[in-house]
């Protein structure tokens, strides 16, 4: 597949994209992030007028909410969208889909070689200002900005999978260069067709991606190990999950936890007091509200195959509970039994919902 | 809330939806404003709605009989699945073009009208701006309707029996009027007679006595009234058509349960106890009486005499007694207050009778004869502003502002009727809200006087208000006449359709709906801990889908998508 | 249902309104007789009812549209009935539907063919405060929204002449000049007898000045005179339909001595129309002159309260039968005796005459076709006074609302649904025996 | 509140008033006056606490009455344990005076059971944030005694603590104050026939006077509430106009952390997460279209504004939802503002167990000219915004 080149910042060359696909018609809305100076904050905007498109920062390295969640709710209509996802975003948004949560039937996926995003309080104290010039050296370098997310330092999948267009930015996102989008899709390419640039098959800077990969496979040994502590257990289990005040924030901004109703929100859990008395009567004390632990591995057992390790649950948790790490790690571990990807493939079915007779030849 | 979505999109809506849109000329009346024409093509060339067929058609007269015929013919040819009608005010036409659904296999339900007559081409000059507006109410009406859901009238049978609390002349009458061979009365009293308080009455009306006497002789008599004497209703539940009713007999302690399809309340009133006011120094005990004891007197043989039993040779009569402290006038005590004058004043001429009043107020048109009685039997008539009582010392101030007083051998105090001791027990048992003066509330105070909000449970007598033993006997036929006309023995009763519904996954019994219910009609689960709604009681009014925080109650035909959806749509 | 399941009601004010409403909903077939074109009785005529001032429009229009709606229902409007023949269970019953002129089917109420008439006449609806033509409606809002033409006025049908300009205005075809009455024969089981009332005839009292003085008003008048769809769309004005009163006298008990009852009204509309006119004038004073006040029941005191001092001054007389109107400069001078029975007199822009309510002068004709007793006031009797029962003298025969008496609405709704009860009870006990 | 005769039993303190709490549950659990109590505990990772559930006199040891961070709001724990009625076991509870408040409110919407509950309050000196504790637990707990000598929240205390002018005796069955003592003594006051029950039930007479206490804390309130005075100040001016309300909320993400953390927000399903809330694509995009763009997740200020209007009556201004804010939004200067406002127009104090019902629950005509007032006041503040 060929590929576009602009003479322009990554930045500028997919924002010109999204106002061309605007002004051309050939979108409805373009969904991209983007910036309010006067009070420092991102947010999502869903834009219908190009002229609005100046505020947008498509690439910026913060992610407020995971893409993947904002689209489901807007993805199935029959209007055309240009999205611009981050590599994790796109593959949580593919599982949603998988689950009937979203339609890529009339959406344009713009992706990019992520560096990874800073975590929500950077942007709050407005470190971030600082953070930003470094960062884009750091990554031209291949290297890993410091400050992100522990997740994102540890992420190996960092392309995006099956974007229709794919946005070059580790490695080479410098001016000199200038906006390199290669265009992996038959709709891509009819989209693009009409915008300005210069056409080639430029492939991606092999050398620097090695390079970031190696760097964040070295990150992501660390951060499993960080969260193993000594070997496994309950006992483990409480020492980190033991302070989770129940807020379900993890699961509330968990792109792919998308129950209405939590499960554990639900009057399956109201129990009426013999239980209680029952269990006093047994252990001696028991813990108000019940079920803090048993409300993460009953979590984890729905949706860590899905878990594509974009780290918003470890943001927003109010206690600093390595969430995200360790759902990460326990989602790879589940999903390799079968040998499985989050988001590679509309088409790969999810494990759990389908039987196939070579699962586990060891259990017949 | 997905369970709803599920229910409001039913089987059809999985299917290939056909929407057909008529809309109505009106003559001149809205095509003469609105581009039809135009609106119709607009509305043909919606892309909005995948799976979604649309069918937009304008007639002259839509209500007319052809009008109707066509349309018939209209939704069976097509085979719609959903139907708007661009018309006029529902007020006019819902139920006609309901009644053409009714006749079709298109479930009323899922029909719309919309109002582009009083809405557009009456209150519009401008035809391009009608025309934009109704084209957007209709958009909107389409996007409702492609959200509503069939419903379904759910026939109840009914049991015609009805029970009646309170066997005063009110329980009586109704009781009689109501007691038929397909329609037993239980008619409870919680004294050990019938009559009430009329019993005490003497000659309200000519040769009332034997009336009374007579109504109870035919009442015990009557094979379809079943009475219940010293018993009292301890429990009371279901609907109109359908009530499961406990009742406690003071002697055999034990429940009798008995169902009835109705509920008449004539609990009676009894009367402001004068001790509430230290203007009248009344005390039971010396030569000041109430009305009621001094009728008592003329209705024995020595008729009304002093405690010592002799004769007075003056008698005060003062009215209003409590009227200001009730802020009701009770509008009987002037008339008996005349009778009893003139009853002293046949006892012996010699009497003095002085009546103390503030206004006359005799509003039946045979009252006033009372009054030119009472002139004629030479009773004294003083209009005062304020009276007080020294025992029998009367000392008041003229409506001329002279101050005055006089002595009497006997006062006889008429004091306002206020509702019976156990108006609150019954309020609460039948949940029938009571008035700012203690009184049950009827549902409308002009149209629907002895209704309740309970659909079923009637008022009737002093029960309802301050009332004569006519008037109570009118209330009493009244409610027969509801209850005759509207329980049939045989015939069944439909509920209202669009009612509530509560999701019990997402209720979390606060209880909030259930406070703001007039009609009683959701209770709370406590084994759940949920709230339910009882649906042959619900009327659909919605207040509780408005109290509901989190969403979890919806009101069918009205829910929450179906009304967003049609604003979106009218207001893009 | 049976033949005999055929019930007749006369009169469609909200008494003959409510029980044919119920009967029908006993499925039984209703013959509702109204000899307006239009039905609502009395009460549309209110713009707020006592004594919560509820808006009687909104109170009854849903009542009118049942009726006119329910398919058990045959409203004749405009219509008299002319022979009850027969007993209780089976009367044969001749109605005369008088032409109207007016297709009520094809006609949608657009109103286009009052414009061309050329005829102007008073409207007796609107109290003769506003002409209409000799094609009309009584008053916006009327239902049926059908117009009607006053054949005795109309220059073609009344006059002979060669005018059709309403018809030619009609785009619906909906007129007739050539309607002609149309007697209609019925069987029926029972009669309901719900004709209403009048108002006491104010000129028969010449020292108050009804009809002599222009400032003296009859209580519909001014029920007219406030209704936002009445002749002055709600302002208060006087005959000149310019002055705006500054100062109004009520004066209670009219016609009370002559008729020798009391209504039971009259205060509480006197105390809604202090109402009135302080909510439309809030510079009007206002003067209620009484000797006796009756608000009998839970809810009237407190009304009464509510408007004493603060929308009217109440002036106590000690005889209301020797109250007087006379001009008095441009305005009106009213001399009464008060408590101290010595002469006072106040002079105001407008008087109110609270006038009792009478039997309707056409009773005594309806008694006659329908074989029934009246009592000494000229209402219609009933057997068992006292007893609820609103069975009069001929079996078979009901009556309810104001024809039996004065009342307010409360009491004539209950009457009317008594009146049904007792139909529907005999309904019953006919369809079983037979 | 009834304590009547103004006098208090007293405790002996060992260490710290917790010991002596403690001390009075063990003995009130082995008098059998108890079946369990409730008390917060060090969670194994030492840097937060858990509220427990306890009748084995054995664990009490580990409790901490009296803890310096409140994680989950006491009213969640109780919720829990008796929505779905009041059991078999009388269960003593300490908690700080807003717990227990939310409780009571709690208990008006069915969500709590409080029959057989002994609701045990104690001076609340304020809590430190809970991610300030999480960060440094010993920092923390320093700062925290520190308060609790005081009895003045200090610079690392919760926001709204400082002016929190309920953190002492309110309506609770039981109330253990210590402020302005030597460390020598604990008071514990009766606040309902249960609390007396108890303290009869132990043997406790009712002997110190309350006076000396009484002062401490009313110089202590009045100090809270000139505090309230000028923190509302502040707040009324960033909410000014709804462009301040944009700019207080601007960076929310719509994790909706605040509602489940807030004790008030029983619901199961906010409203605002259902699908009624959830707009329909094709309309959302219409919308877009017309104003050239939206911003996403939609509602989010909406969301804020509705969570007042559904709970403001009942807020007792705990701040667990600001505690609970990844994006630092100061949700409970907010909420506690406009809850002031609120509870004041309905003449309605969130946690009075007086049997007052709640005021959406009930129409007095009464109620309307307040909320005349409201809004005469709100005219006058707001300036227009044409």
């Amino acid at each position: 597949m060929s590929s576009i080149i602009i003479d322009t910042s990554a930045s500028r060359g997919v924002t010109g994209l999204l106002k061309f696909l605007l002004e051309s018609g050939k979108i409805d809305a373009a969904l991209t992030m983007r910036n309010d100076p006067e009070n420092n904050t991102y947010d999502f905007g869903l834009i219908t007028d190009a002229s609005n498109l100046d505020e947008a920062v498509p690439l910026i390295p913060v992610m407020t909410v995971n893409a993947g969640q904002v689209l489901s709710s807007i993805s199935i209509s029959r209007k055309k969208i240009a999205a611009v996802l981050k590599p994790c975003e796109l593959r949580a948004f593919v599982e949603l889909v998988k689950r009937e949560k979203g339609s890529l039937e009339n959406l344009l996926t713009i992706s990019y070689t992520c560096g990874g995003v800073f975590p929500l309080d950077t942007v709050i104290t407005g470190q971030i200002k600082e953070l930003l010039p470094k960062y884009r050296k750091t990554i031209l370098n291949g290297e890993i900005p410091v400050n992100t997310r522990d997740t994102c330092r540890a992420c190996e999948h960092f392309i995006p999978m099956n974007a229709d267009i794919t946005v070059s930015v580790i490695g080479e996102c410098e001016p000199g260069v200038g906006c390199v989008m290669h265009l992996n899709t038959e709709r891509a390419v009819e989209f693009t067709e009409g915008f300005g640039g210069e056409r080639s098959d430029r492939k991606f800077d092999p050398s620097t991606l090695k390079k970031t990969l190696d760097a964040r496979l070295a990150e992501k040994e660390k951060l499993f190990a960080s969260v193993t502590k000594d070997g496994p257990g309950l006992d483990r289990l409480l020492d980190t999950f033991g302070k989770c005040v129940g807020c379900h924030g993890c699961s509330s901004v968990c792109p792919i936890c998308y129950c209405l109703l939590c499960d554990f929100e639900s009057a399956n859990f109201d129990y009426n007091l013999p239980y209680f008395e029952e269990h006093l009567s047994r252990k001696g004390a028991l813990r108000l509200p019940p079920d803090t632990i048993f409300f993460h591995l009953g979590r984890l057992t729905h949706m860590s195959f899905s878990c594509v390790g974009c780290g918003m649950c470890s943001d927003v948790c109010p206690v600093d509970i390595p969430v995200a790490a360790m759902f990460k790690k326990t989602g790879e571990k589940t999903a390799a039994l079968f040998d499985y990807l989050p988001g590679r493939d509309v088409e790969e079915s999810i494990p759990v919902m389908v039987y196939k007779e070579e699962e586990f030849p060891d259990i017949g | 809330m997905k369970e709803f979505e599920m229910q409001e999109s039913g089987q059809d809506r999985k299917l290939r939806a056909k929407v057909g849109v008529y809309i109505c000329e009106c003559g001149p009346n809205i095509a003469g404003k609105v581009d039809l024409d135009r609106i119709i093509t607009d509305i043909s060339e919606l892309d909005d709605y995948q799976d979604v067929e649309l069918v937009v058609k304008k007639y002259g007269f839509l209500c007319s009989a052809p009008g109707k015929e066509y349309l018939e013919e209209e939704i069976n040819s097509n085979g719609f699945t959903h139907l708007v009608i661009g018309a006029c005010s529902p007020r006019d036409h819902d139920s006609t073009f309901m009644g053409v659904c009714k006749k079709t296999d298109l479930n009323p339900y899922l029909y719309r009208i919309i109002n582009i007559r009083e809405h557009c081409s009456w209150v519009i000059d401008d035809k391009e701006k009608a025309t934009v507006k109704a084209e957007s109410y209709i958009r909107g009406g389409i996007a409702r309707v492609l959200r509503q859901s069939e419903l379904f009238e759910k026939p109840l049978d009914i049991n015609p029996d009805v029970l009646i609390i309170g066997g005063g002349v009110a329980g009586m009458e109704a009781a009689l009027s109501l007691s038929s061979d397909d329609r037993r009365v239980f008619l409870v009293e919680k004294t050990d007679r019938l009559g009430g308080v009329s019993i005490d009455l003497s000659g309200i009306l000519p040769g009332q006595g034997e009336v009374i006497g007579k109504k109870i002789e035919s009442v015990l008599g009557n094979g379809n009234i079943r009475v219940f004497l010293n018993t009292r209703v301890e429990n009371v539940i279901g609907f109109l058509g359908n009530f499961e009713i406990e009742l406690l007999s003071e002697e055999n302690t034990e429940i009798t349960e008995i169902m009835s399809g109705a509920i008449v309340v004539a609990a009676g009133g009894t009367l402001f106890d004068p001790r509430e006011s230290d203007r009248y120094s009344y005390s039971g005990s010396d030569e000041v009486y109430t009305s009621l004891s001094i009728e008592k007197m003329f209705a024995g043989d020595d008729g009304a005499v002093l405690r010592s039993g002799k004769q007075p040779s003056s008698v005060a009569l003062i009215h209003c007694v409590g009227r200001e402290e009730k802020n009701y006038c009770s509008g009987i005590c002037c008339s008996y207050m005349m009778k009893l004058a003139c009853f002293f004043k046949k006892q012996s001429a010699d009497i003095q009778v002085t009546e103390f009043y503030r206004d006359i107020c005799l509003p039946k048109k045979n009252d006033q004869e009372r009054f030119s009685e009472a002139q004629a039997a030479g009773v004294a008539l003083i209009r005062i502003k304020d009276i007080s009582l020294k025992g029998t010392n009367v000392s008041f101030e003229r409506i001329s502002g002279d101050k005055d007083k006089q002595s009497f051998d006997m006062v006889v105090l008429a004091p306002a009727l206020e509702p019976s001791a156990d108006t609150e027990y019954f309020a609460d048992l039948l949940t029938v809200p009571l008035d700012e003066f203690g009184f049950f509330q009827e549902v409308h105070k002009m149209t629907n006087p002895v209704g309740t909000a309970t659909d079923g449970v009637f008022i009737v007598g002093a029960a309802h208000g301050p009332k004569g033993v006519s008037d109570s006997m009118q209330f009493a036929r009244a409610s027969a006449g509801q209850i005759l006309t509207r329980l049939i023995p045989g015939e069944k009763l439909i509920p209202e359709v669009a009612v509530t519904e509560i999701s019990e996954a997402y209720c979390t019994g606060c209880g909030n709906c259930l406070e703001v219910c007039v009609y009683g009609a959701i209770y709370s689960d406590d084994s759940r801990g949920i709230s339910v709604v009882n649906e042959a009681v619900c009327r659909g009014c919605g207040n509780c889908f408005g109290s509901c925080p989190s969403g979890a109650l919806r009101t069918k035909h009205f829910t929450n998508t179906q009304l967003y959806r049609e604003v979106d749509e009218a207001l893009r | 249902m049976s033949q005999t399941g055929n019930i007749l009601v006369i009169g469609a004010g909200i008494a003959g309104m409510k029980a044919s409403l119920m009967l029908a909903g006993a499925s039984s077939k209703v013959y509702l007789v109204e000899k307006l074109p239009i039905i609502g009785g009395k009460v549309i005529k209110n713009e707020e009812s006592f004594p919560n001032l509820e808006c009687s429009t909104c109170m009854v229009a849903p009542i009118q549209q049942d009726v006119l709606q329910n398919p058990n229902i045959e409203t004749l409007t405009y219509s008299v009935v002319e022979k009850i023949e027969g007993s209780a269970g089976d009367f044969s019953v001749v109605i005369r539907k008088r032409a109207r002129y007016i297709s009520l089917t094809d006609c949608i109420g657009c109103g286009m063919c009052y414009e061309p008439c050329p005829v102007s006449l008073k409207n007796e609806w609107e109290e003769n405060l506003i002409d209409r033509k000799a094609i009309y409606v009584p008053c916006s809002g009327s239902l049926p929204n059908v117009p009607v033409i006053d054949s005795e006025h109309c220059l073609r049908i009344g006059g002979g002449e060669d005018c059709s300009l309403c018809a030619e205005a009609c785009a619906f075809e909906a007129i007739n000049l050539d309607d002609s009455d149309e007697i209609i024969e019925v069987n029926v089981g029972a009669v309901i007898l719900a004709t209403g009332s009048a108002t006491f005839d104010l000129s028969s009292i010449p020292d108050l000045g009804y009809g002599t003085l222009p400032g003296v008003y009859a209580p519909m008048e001014f029920e007219r005179l406030f209704a936002s769809n009445g002749p002055t769309l709600g302002e208060i004005t006087l005959r000149d339909s310019e002055k705006i009163p500054e100062s109004v006298a009520i004066i209670h008990c009219v016609g009370r001595r002559e008729q020798k009852y009391c209504s039971a009204v009259c205060c509480m509309y006197s105390f809604k129309f202090a109402r009135f006119l302080k909510h439309k004038i809030p510079s009007v004073r206002v003067f209620n002159i009484y000797s006796d006040i009756c608000v009998p029941g839970k809810s009237y005191q407190s009304f009464y309260r509510s408007v004493e001092g603060a929308d009217t001054e109440m002036l106590y007389t000690s005889s209301i039968g020797d109250v007087s109107v006379s001009e008095s400069g441009s305005g009106l001078k009213v001399s009464y005796p008060d408590a101290a029975v010595s002469p006072q007199s106040l002079n105001v822009d407008m008087v109110i005459l609270a006038a009792a309510l009478v039997a309707d002068p056409d009773v005594a004709q309806l008694a006659e076709v329908a074989g029934v007793d009246l009592d000494p006031q000229g209402f219609i009797k009933t057997v068992l006074d006292g007893s609820g029962s609103m069975e009069t003298s001929r079996e078979g025969v009901f009556v309810a609302g104001t024809a039996e008496g004065p009342k307010d609405i409360q009491n004539s709704v209950v009457q009317a649904e008594s009146a049904a009860g007792q139909v529907a009870e005999i309904m019953t006990s006919q369809a079983s025996s037979s | 509140m009834t304590d009547a005769q103004g006098k208090g039993a007293v405790l002996p303190v060992s260490k710290d008033p917790g010991d002596a709490i403690l001390e009075f549950l063990r003995l009130a659990v082995a008098k059998e006056l108890a079946d369990a109590v409730i008390l917060p505990m060090k969670v194994p990772s030492g840097d937060s606490f858990a509220w427990i559930l306890m009748n084995d006199v054995s664990l009490f040891e580990g409790a901490v009455p009296i803890a310096a961070a409140m994680p989950v709001q006491g009213a969640k724990a109780l919720r829990s344990l008796t929505r779905k009625g009041p059991g078999n076991l009388t269960v003593i509870a300490v908690m700080r005076p807003c717990e227990i408040r939310a409780a009571i409110e709690l208990e008006k919407l069915g969500q709590v059971h409080t029959d057989n509950l002994i609701l045990a309050t104690y001076d609340c000196p304020g809590a430190i944030p809970l991610q300030k504790y999480v960060d440094d637990p010993g920092g923390s707990e320093e700062h925290f005694s520190l308060m609790r000598r005081s009895g003045k929240p200090d610079n690392t205390a919760k926001p709204v603590c400082h002016y929190c002018e309920n953190f002492s005796m309110f309506d609770s069955d039981l109330h253990f104050g210590y402020f302005g003592f030597s460390e020598k003594e604990v008071l514990v006051i009766p606040g309902s026939d249960k609390g007396s029950e108890l303290l009869k039930g132990l043997d406790l007479d009712l002997a110190k006077d309350l006076s000396d206490w009484k002062k401490g804390i009313d110089s202590l309130k009045a100090e809270r509430e000139e505090a309230r005075k000028s923190a509302f100040e502040e707040t009324g001016e960033q909410l000014r106009g709804f462009s301040g309300m944009q700019s207080v909320f601007a960076s929310c993400i719509g994790c909706h952390n605040c509602q489940s953390a807030c004790p008030i927000c029983y619901c199961r399903l906010c409203y605002f997460d259902s699908e009624t809330a959830q707009q329909d694509p094709d309309a959302l995009i219409t919308a877009a279209a017309k104003r050239g763009g939206v911003s996403l997740p939609e509602d989010r200020i909406m969301f804020h504004v509705g969570r007042m209007t559904h709970m403001s009556l009942s807020c007792v201004s705990c701040g667990q939802c600001t505690d609970a804010c990844p994006v630092s939004i100061p949700v409970a200067g907010v909420f506690s503002y406009v809850a002031d406002r609120t509870q004041r127009t309905f003449e309605y104090e969130a946690g009075r167990n007086d049997g007052d019902p709640l005021p959406l629950r009930q129409f007095r005509k009464s109620e309307l000219p307040g909320i005349h007032e409201l809004v005469k006041n709100a005219e006058s503040e707001e300036p227009s915004h044409e």
